[in-house]
């Protein structure tokens, strides 16, 4: 046991907690008063390093490195209970985004699944315009964890048998000027 | 116009002088037209700087004076006094709000000393067009009314009747008690709440000067203070009051018997279509409840009851009627209602069994309630895990953003009196503890040693995993996702204004806060009067209270209503809207305007004529006139825009 | 006794007023009985110039009717000013600003685009906007210079009396003229016409204002016997002085509000405004919102003869930086 | 009735079944749906997830392919909330509503996504077509049928035509259909679809409470409005019942396929066996044309 953590407050960085109450989701978080009702409407908060009330406390001290390496933000299901139970109507799925949005863009926790998925999925749409479902997933899972493909094989054998695989790409027409667009606002940042 | 104005500036210690030069605007004011002095000082409203202004008053001969101070809410009526002292008119006075406008809400000193000296620029510009005018006294009728039976309107309807004047208590409900009637034992000293209400109950009843009305209602309320004229609807209750002894056969012969869900054991218990409310009911007499009664309702029922009755008091053929009374004070003590959590799914109320509210564990804890005062599940059985959840409705934005008071404190006393009466464990969801009363935070000590279990985290979400209710929620403590199987979950719910609040501020003329209780005068410095002089607030009608402070703002209510009584006048605001009648048209614009319902029409002269008694002031008619022909005394149109434009008006 | 020395007229304004005044028939005989018309452009032949080379007072009254909307309007203003003992701004458009006044809704700038650039008729070279002075061959032409703002008369001179109306109803002109014929002149200042509001001379039936819709006239059969405002159409009686014999009620018509405001009120329009506003029967703001919306134009209509002359003035002006 | 149609990817992927049901009653209904030209993913999650621009921008992009102060329909729930999601997010922030007008406006696109209402299917059906209309068209009451009516979350969260807990849009439909609809507590329960492939556990964990109430109330099929969560509850039972050890066995049909069995369409033309867990033992409850 080594004892308590402590924050040494120049390690803290206050303008973290500023810059997320510019940002979708952050304009209400000086207003939460801990109650945690959010995660406990949570359906995957227990599955979190840091559950959603934790971060908001973490943010309000200025935890930034803490917060965008956590896992819990990408755990989110983006089901919205919390947002609709707030007491203090904090759009805490927003800022689970917010959070995520500039993990991704600073590079925090890269590895880990949920941005991989995020990425995967964002590139695929970025190139085609459209979603082929199954093509995704195999994308993704060779990405993380090539050997779950032979678990996922069985499913995947089910889904074609139901013909709810379509091996037939799917995509949009216009896609230089889609593509242009895309570019245009990613290289606008948060 | 030539006038000799002094102006005082105050410092008010730092609170004005640290942010706003007084100095600087005492020298521009002396600059200024009409003023002959001009001053600063420390403390404007101390004995020392009373007597400065009623010095000059006499040596420079002033006509007006303004002071640049504090809110006039506060201290207008202190300097009124000053001039009335020094031989002036107490209306020939104009405050300029320096420290809540400026000092309090800036830090830039510059700007705030600006807008200070704008603010008394246009305070000197009015007040040479201000008019001595008087206040007016009116004799007082001796009788109160009390709206509301609960513990708040009993505690000061007893006051005002033992200091030897005369009461009307009404209450809607056959019987008096209010809620505290249902509760079992109250915090801190768990004394029963039946054994410390019924006796002032009773004292109700015997009480010579209260006349009671129950199963009544308050339609119109007309009139001013001192002399309200007040309508009641006494509605049937079919039985003859001074036949009935309250012995309960036509309860035991109704047809209806155990048919109907009983408000007083908040359904959990049920009832006859007449019925005696609960056996300490006062009056203790039998009531025949409308909306049931199958004679009553449909012509058709042997009407056991009528049989049942040696004393022949059943009488189906009672109507109602309305009283008239004539009173010089109300007090208004209508309570609250508790929030209904089954708006919230997420809490489970309505969809599962033992779910229950606080006001429901209330009954069933209570020895006279549905289980005999054992805490039972809706099968018979012990609870062995008990959960109880704080804030259902309150401190929340989607329900009640307010804090409802008394919920920490009656979940410390459920748990305890789960403690005493089962082996189960209790958990308790709290956001923060709020034990703040005498002897509160003792009792909560008291409890934690019981061995409860504070667990820091809203309950979120109730439900049933594997045929088990389970209360989800964050330890937020631990920092940890917990469900929490447990038998039995008390929504400790909120405690929410009555929802015929806003009727009854209608009939009153009393405003309500955002909450949807009804407005007190000043929430620190009156919070028993409201802006309609004569009417008082008392209890939860208010905002939410427990006990303690419920009885307090009782008595306090009373003593507001006493104070007129005893002196037999009152003074009034003089300030009050008139018509001019060579100018008013007779367009009846202004007629629905009136929220005091001063305003009446003259068929024969076809103009408006506004009640002054009755007028409070407002101005709201006077904004509205299209013709200009009524009038705000003190708030005149010439006054007010020289006001203005001395505050735009440049350096 | 020798005849009082009379003139008339007109600056920015349609003329009824000139027209207003024969209305009184016969009664114009009485008139010229007593008075010696000495400049009437639109009845007698004198010209600028014979009135430029009057002496001071030399007229006993004036009767100005026109707002002031270019140079020249204010030019002729002064100079009669100058001549007359007693100014009288006569008709709406003298008094208050009248419907010329809408235009201070715009600037000059917007309505020299609409007028000579925008309008549907605008042929050939757009564009070209007037110019006060132009060069051409022939020497320096000009024209007067068109003002930003439309005044009052009393914006530009003093005035002694008012008579409002547009145009002034006949009794209300037959009081002016009778008062100035015998000389028996009210105190300086007075609007010459009633003191209480229209609602006092309309014989309609006021019961309770309430209303839950706004009409205009023609979407609605008018019940004769009640108060129009009380049947959800604007009628602007309530906060507009009497005197004019509630002709256009009577005819079925409301009130546009052509008198003016009265002696007690300060803004004729913003009178208007929290009438209407507190008449409206709903607490729901949504369902106010609608209501009020159903006023296609609530600044023409409750300003439409009194917007110089009210407190607002004009539309606010970009902040020039 | 004509309405612009946005379908979403899944509907041309592993909700077959739906595109087809949705076709089989709109023909029976006389609705037409025109699918917006070139129309490209809602972004999902994921869009969101990386940068919240890019998510405005996508959904933005189909927005304004529909003509000024017209509806647009969607089918799939996380499409409707992605699009609806535009225009409460521009009111919102102003200034990101000015950025992104202005990326669109250097490529040519003008249009105010404000002026399009975004709908979902089933308000459609229940709005515009009526329960009347649709209870003319039954021709097989599902009389014999218990169903569970399940929402989801994102049919009504963070904004929506219903309750956000308790919606009951679904209910009356099914009840229109002549349907048991049984009380189902958790019908806007998360279905975990957006963890699925990152932390599989959790999302077994929310498909299973969600199985395991249709199971307590009896449900013979859990009715769905969404092919996310028509994927979740219909594809992983398996694995539910592997990590639970559980044995559920229940049919997750789509509402669309409900109202085509009450109108008596042909299970094959509504892709009625296409699912999972199969479906077809529900058939033998429809009654039988006379």
């Amino acid at each position: 046991m080594e004892g308590m953590p402590v924050i040494k407050e120049r390690n803290l960085h206050p303008q973290f907690y500023r810059r997320v109450k510019m940002l979708p989701g952050g304009e209400k978080i000086e207003a939460c008063i801990q109650c945690g009702t959010c995660s406990g409407s949570c359906p995957s908060s227990h599955t979190m390093d840091y559950t959603p009330r934790k971060l908001i406390a973490m943010i309000r001290a200025g935890m930034e490195e803490e917060v965008l390496k956590s896992k819990a933000i990408w755990m989110c299901a983006s089901c919205y209970s919390c947002k609709a139970r707030c007491p203090r109507g904090i759009a805490i799925t927003d800022l689970m985004y917010t959070l995520k949005n500039i993990a991704m863009a600073s590079g925090c926790g890269h590895k880990l699944a949920g941005p991989v998925f995020y990425g995967t999925f964002n590139r695929m749409v970025e190139k085609e315009g459209r979603i082929n479902e199954g093509k995704f997933i195999v994308t993704f899972t060779l990405k993380t964890d090539p050997f779950k493909i032979i678990g996922m094989a069985p499913l995947g054998m089910k889904m074609l048998a139901k013909r709810r695989l379509p091996l037939k790409a799917t995509a949009i027409k216009n896609k230089e000027e889609f593509r242009k667009i895309l570019a245009r606002i990613r290289e606008a940042g948060i | 116009m030539a006038e000799n104005i002094g102006v005082y500036v105050c410092h008010c210690g730092s609170n004005i002088a640290a942010v706003v030069d007084c100095e600087k605007i005492a020298q521009a004011a002396s600059e200024w037209d009409n003023v002959v002095i001009a001053r600063d000082y420390k403390y404007m409203c101390s004995d020392p700087g009373q007597n400065l202004i009623k010095k000059d008053i006499e040596e420079y001969g002033l006509t007006r004076v303004v002071v640049a101070s504090c809110s006039p809410r506060m201290h207008e009526p202190t300097f009124r006094k000053t001039l009335e002292e020094a031989g002036l008119n107490g209306y020939l006075l104009e405050m300029a709000n320096i420290r809540e406008h400026c000092s309090w809400v800036s830090k830039d000193k510059e700007a705030a000393t600006e807008k200070a000296i704008a603010l008394t620029r246009g305070a000197v510009r009015r007040v040479v067009l201000h008019q001595p005018i008087k206040e007016r006294e009116v004799p007082v009728n001796k009788a109160t009314l009390v709206v509301g039976g609960g513990i708040a309107g009993i505690q000061a309807a007893l006051q005002i009747a033992n200091a030897g004047y005369p009461v009307y208590l009404v209450e809607k409900k056959p019987s008096i008690g209010g809620h505290m009637a249902q509760f079992d034992k109250t915090f801190p000293t768990l004394d029963c709440a039946a054994c410390i209400l019924t006796p002032k109950m009773v004292d109700v009843d015997r009480n010579q000067n209260i006349k009671l009305f129950t199963c009544s209602e308050v339609v119109e309320v007309d009139g001013y203070v001192g002399n309200f004229k007040v309508k009641v609807r006494k509605k049937p209750r079919y039985v003859d009051e001074e036949a009935c002894t309250g012995c309960g056969d036509c309860e035991s012969a109704c047809v209806m018997k155990n048919r109907i869900p009983s408000e007083f054991e908040v359904g959990l218990g049920k009832r006859s279509a007449v019925y005696i409310p609960f056996p300490q009911a006062v009056p203790l007499k039998a009531a025949v409840d409308e909306e049931n009664c199958l004679y009553l309702k449909k012509g058709k029922c042997k009407q056991s009851c009528v049989d049942a009755c040696q004393r022949e008091a059943i009488d189906f053929e009672q109507r109602e009627e309305i009283v008239e009374l004539e009173v010089g004070a109300i007090i208004l003590a209508t309570g609250f209602e508790i929030f209904d959590p089954s708006v919230g799914p997420q809490w489970g109320y309505g969809i599962y069994d033992n779910v229950i509210t606080g006001l429901q564990f209330e009954r069933i804890t209570n020895a006279s309630g549905p289980t005999g005062g054992k805490v039972l599940l809706k099968d018979g059985s012990e609870p062995k895990k008990v959960a109880i959840l704080h804030c259902i409705g309150s401190r929340d934005e989607n329900y009640n953003k307010y804090c409802s008071r008394v919920c920490c404190m009656s979940s410390v006393k459920f748990a305890h009196l789960v403690k005493e009466k089962t082996d189960a464990e209790v958990y308790e969801f709290y956001i923060d503890m709020r034990t703040f009363g005498k002897q509160y935070e003792e009792f909560y000590n008291r409890v934690q040693e019981e061995g409860v279990h504070f667990i820091r985290g809203k309950g979120a979400e109730v439900t049933e995993i594997g045929g088990e209710l389970t209360v989800r929620a964050e330890d937020s403590l631990l920092g940890v996702y917990r469900e929490i199987p447990v038998d039995l979950v008390i929504l400790n719910t909120a405690l929410v204004p009555c929802s015929d609040s806003e009727k009854v501020s209608q009939i009153f003329g009393v405003s309500r806060a955002e909450s949807g209780f009804f407005l007190e005068s000043h929430i620190k410095l009156d919070p028993i009067s409201t802006t309609n002089q004569g009417i008082y607030l008392a209890g939860c009608c208010q905002s939410p209270k427990d006990i303690p402070d419920t009885v307090a703002q009782g008595s306090a209510a009373a003593a507001g209503a006493l104070a007129a009584i005893a002196t037999g006048k009152v003074t009034t605001s003089p300030i009050s809207a008139s018509v001019n009648e060579d100018i008013c048209s007779g367009c009846k614009t202004c007629l629905n305007m009136c929220a005091y319902k001063a305003i009446t029409f003259d068929e024969n002269k076809k103009v408006a004529e506004i009640n002054e008694a009755v007028c409070k002031g407002c101005g709201t008619c006077a904004a509205t006139c299209p013709s200009g022909a009524i009038t705000n005394s003190h708030f005149t149109t010439e006054q007010i825009f020289a006001q203005i434009e001395g505050v735009c008006e440049n350096g | 006794m020798s005849k009082l020395k009379l003139a008339v007229y007109w600056t920015a304004a349609c003329g009824g007023c000139d027209v207003a005044i024969l209305d009184i028939n016969e009664r114009i005989l009485q008139v010229d009985e007593a008075a010696e018309i000495v400049f009437w452009p639109l009845a007698a032949d004198p010209k600028y110039d014979d009135v430029k080379n009057m002496p001071d007072d030399a007229i006993d009254v004036c009767l100005l009717h026109g707002a002031i909307r270019n140079s020249e309007n204010e030019e002729m203003a002064r100079v009669l000013r100058q001549k007359s003992k007693v100014m009288i701004a006569f008709g709406s458009c003298s008094a208050f600003g009248g419907i010329p006044g809408l235009a201070n809704f715009f600037d000059k700038k917007e309505i020299f685009e609409r007028v000579y650039r925008e309008s549907e008729s605008t042929a050939g070279k757009a564009g070209v906007y007037p110019s006060p002075a132009v060069i051409v061959p022939e020497g320096e032409l000009t024209i007067p210079e068109f003002y930003d703002t439309v005044l009052t008369l009393d914006q530009v001179v003093e005035v002694d009396y008012y008579v409002p109306g547009c145009p002034p109803a006949v009794d209300t002109i037959w009081t002016a003229l009778e008062a100035i014929i015998t000389g028996e002149l009210p105190l300086r200042g007075t609007v010459i016409a009633g003191v209480k509001t229209l609602c006092d001379e309309c014989s309609r039936k006021k019961e309770e204002k309430k209303i839950t819709e706004i009409k205009r006239p023609m979407e609605v059969e008018i019940d004769p016997e009640r108060c129009l405002l009380e049947q959800g159409i604007v009628c602007c009686g309530p906060a507009t002085r009497g005197g004019c014999g509630a002709r256009c009620t009577s005819a079925n018509m409301p009130c546009r509000g052509c008198y003016g405001p009265t002696d007690h009120s300060i803004d004729q329009g913003a009178k208007l405004v929290s009438a209407i506003a507190s008449i409206i029967d709903s607490k729901d703001p949504e369902e106010i919102k609608k209501i009020t919306h159903l006023l296609s134009d609530p600044a023409g209509t409750f300003y439409r003869f009194s917007l110089p002359g009210s407190m607002l003035r004009r539309k606010r002006k970009e902040d020039v930086s | 009735m004509n309405f612009n149609y946005y379908p979403g990817c899944s509907l041309h992927g592993a909700a077959a079944d739906y595109r087809m049901s949705i076709n089989a009653i709109c023909r029976r209904l006389k609705m037409d749906l025109t699918e917006i030209e070139d129309w490209n993913c809602c972004g999902a999650t994921a869009a969101s997830s990386e940068n919240y621009k890019m998510a405005l921008v996508l959904a933005a992009l189909n927005l304004v392919k529909c003509e000024n102060e017209s509806e647009l329909v969607v089918a799939c729930n996380a499409c409707y909330q992605r699009l609806l999601n535009v225009n409460s997010k521009f009111k919102k922030y102003p200034a990101i509503k000015e950025e992104i007008t202005a990326v669109l406006a250097e490529f040519g696109i003008s249009g105010d996504p404000e002026k399009i209402k975004v709908r979902h299917l089933l308000e459609i059906f229940l709005e515009e077509v009526g329960l009347e209309k649709i209870k003319s068209n039954i021709v097989k009451p599902l009389s014999e049928l218990r169903l569970i009516p399940y929402y989801g979350c994102m049919l009504v969260r963070p904004e929506g035509f219903d309750d956000p807990e308790q919606p009951t849009a679904l209910d009356e439909l099914l009840t229109a259909l002549g349907a048991q609809v049984l009380p189902f507590y958790r019908k806007t329960r998360c279905c975990g679809n957006a963890v699925m492939s990152t932390n599989e556990k959790t999302a077994l964990k929310m498909i299973k409470e969600i199985l395991e109430e249709a199971h307590f109330r009896g449900g013979q099929a859990i009715v769905v409005t969404c092919p996310v969560c028509q994927l979740n509850l219909d594809a992983y039972q398996d694995k539910v019942n592997k990590e639970f050890g559980t044995s559920y066995n229940i049919p997750v049909l789509y509402f669309t396929q409900a109202m085509g069995l009450a109108f008596g369409i042909g299970p094959n033309k509504l892709g009625f066996d296409r699912g999972i867990v199969p479906r077809e033992d529900l058939l033998k409850l429809i009654p039988k044309i006379e």
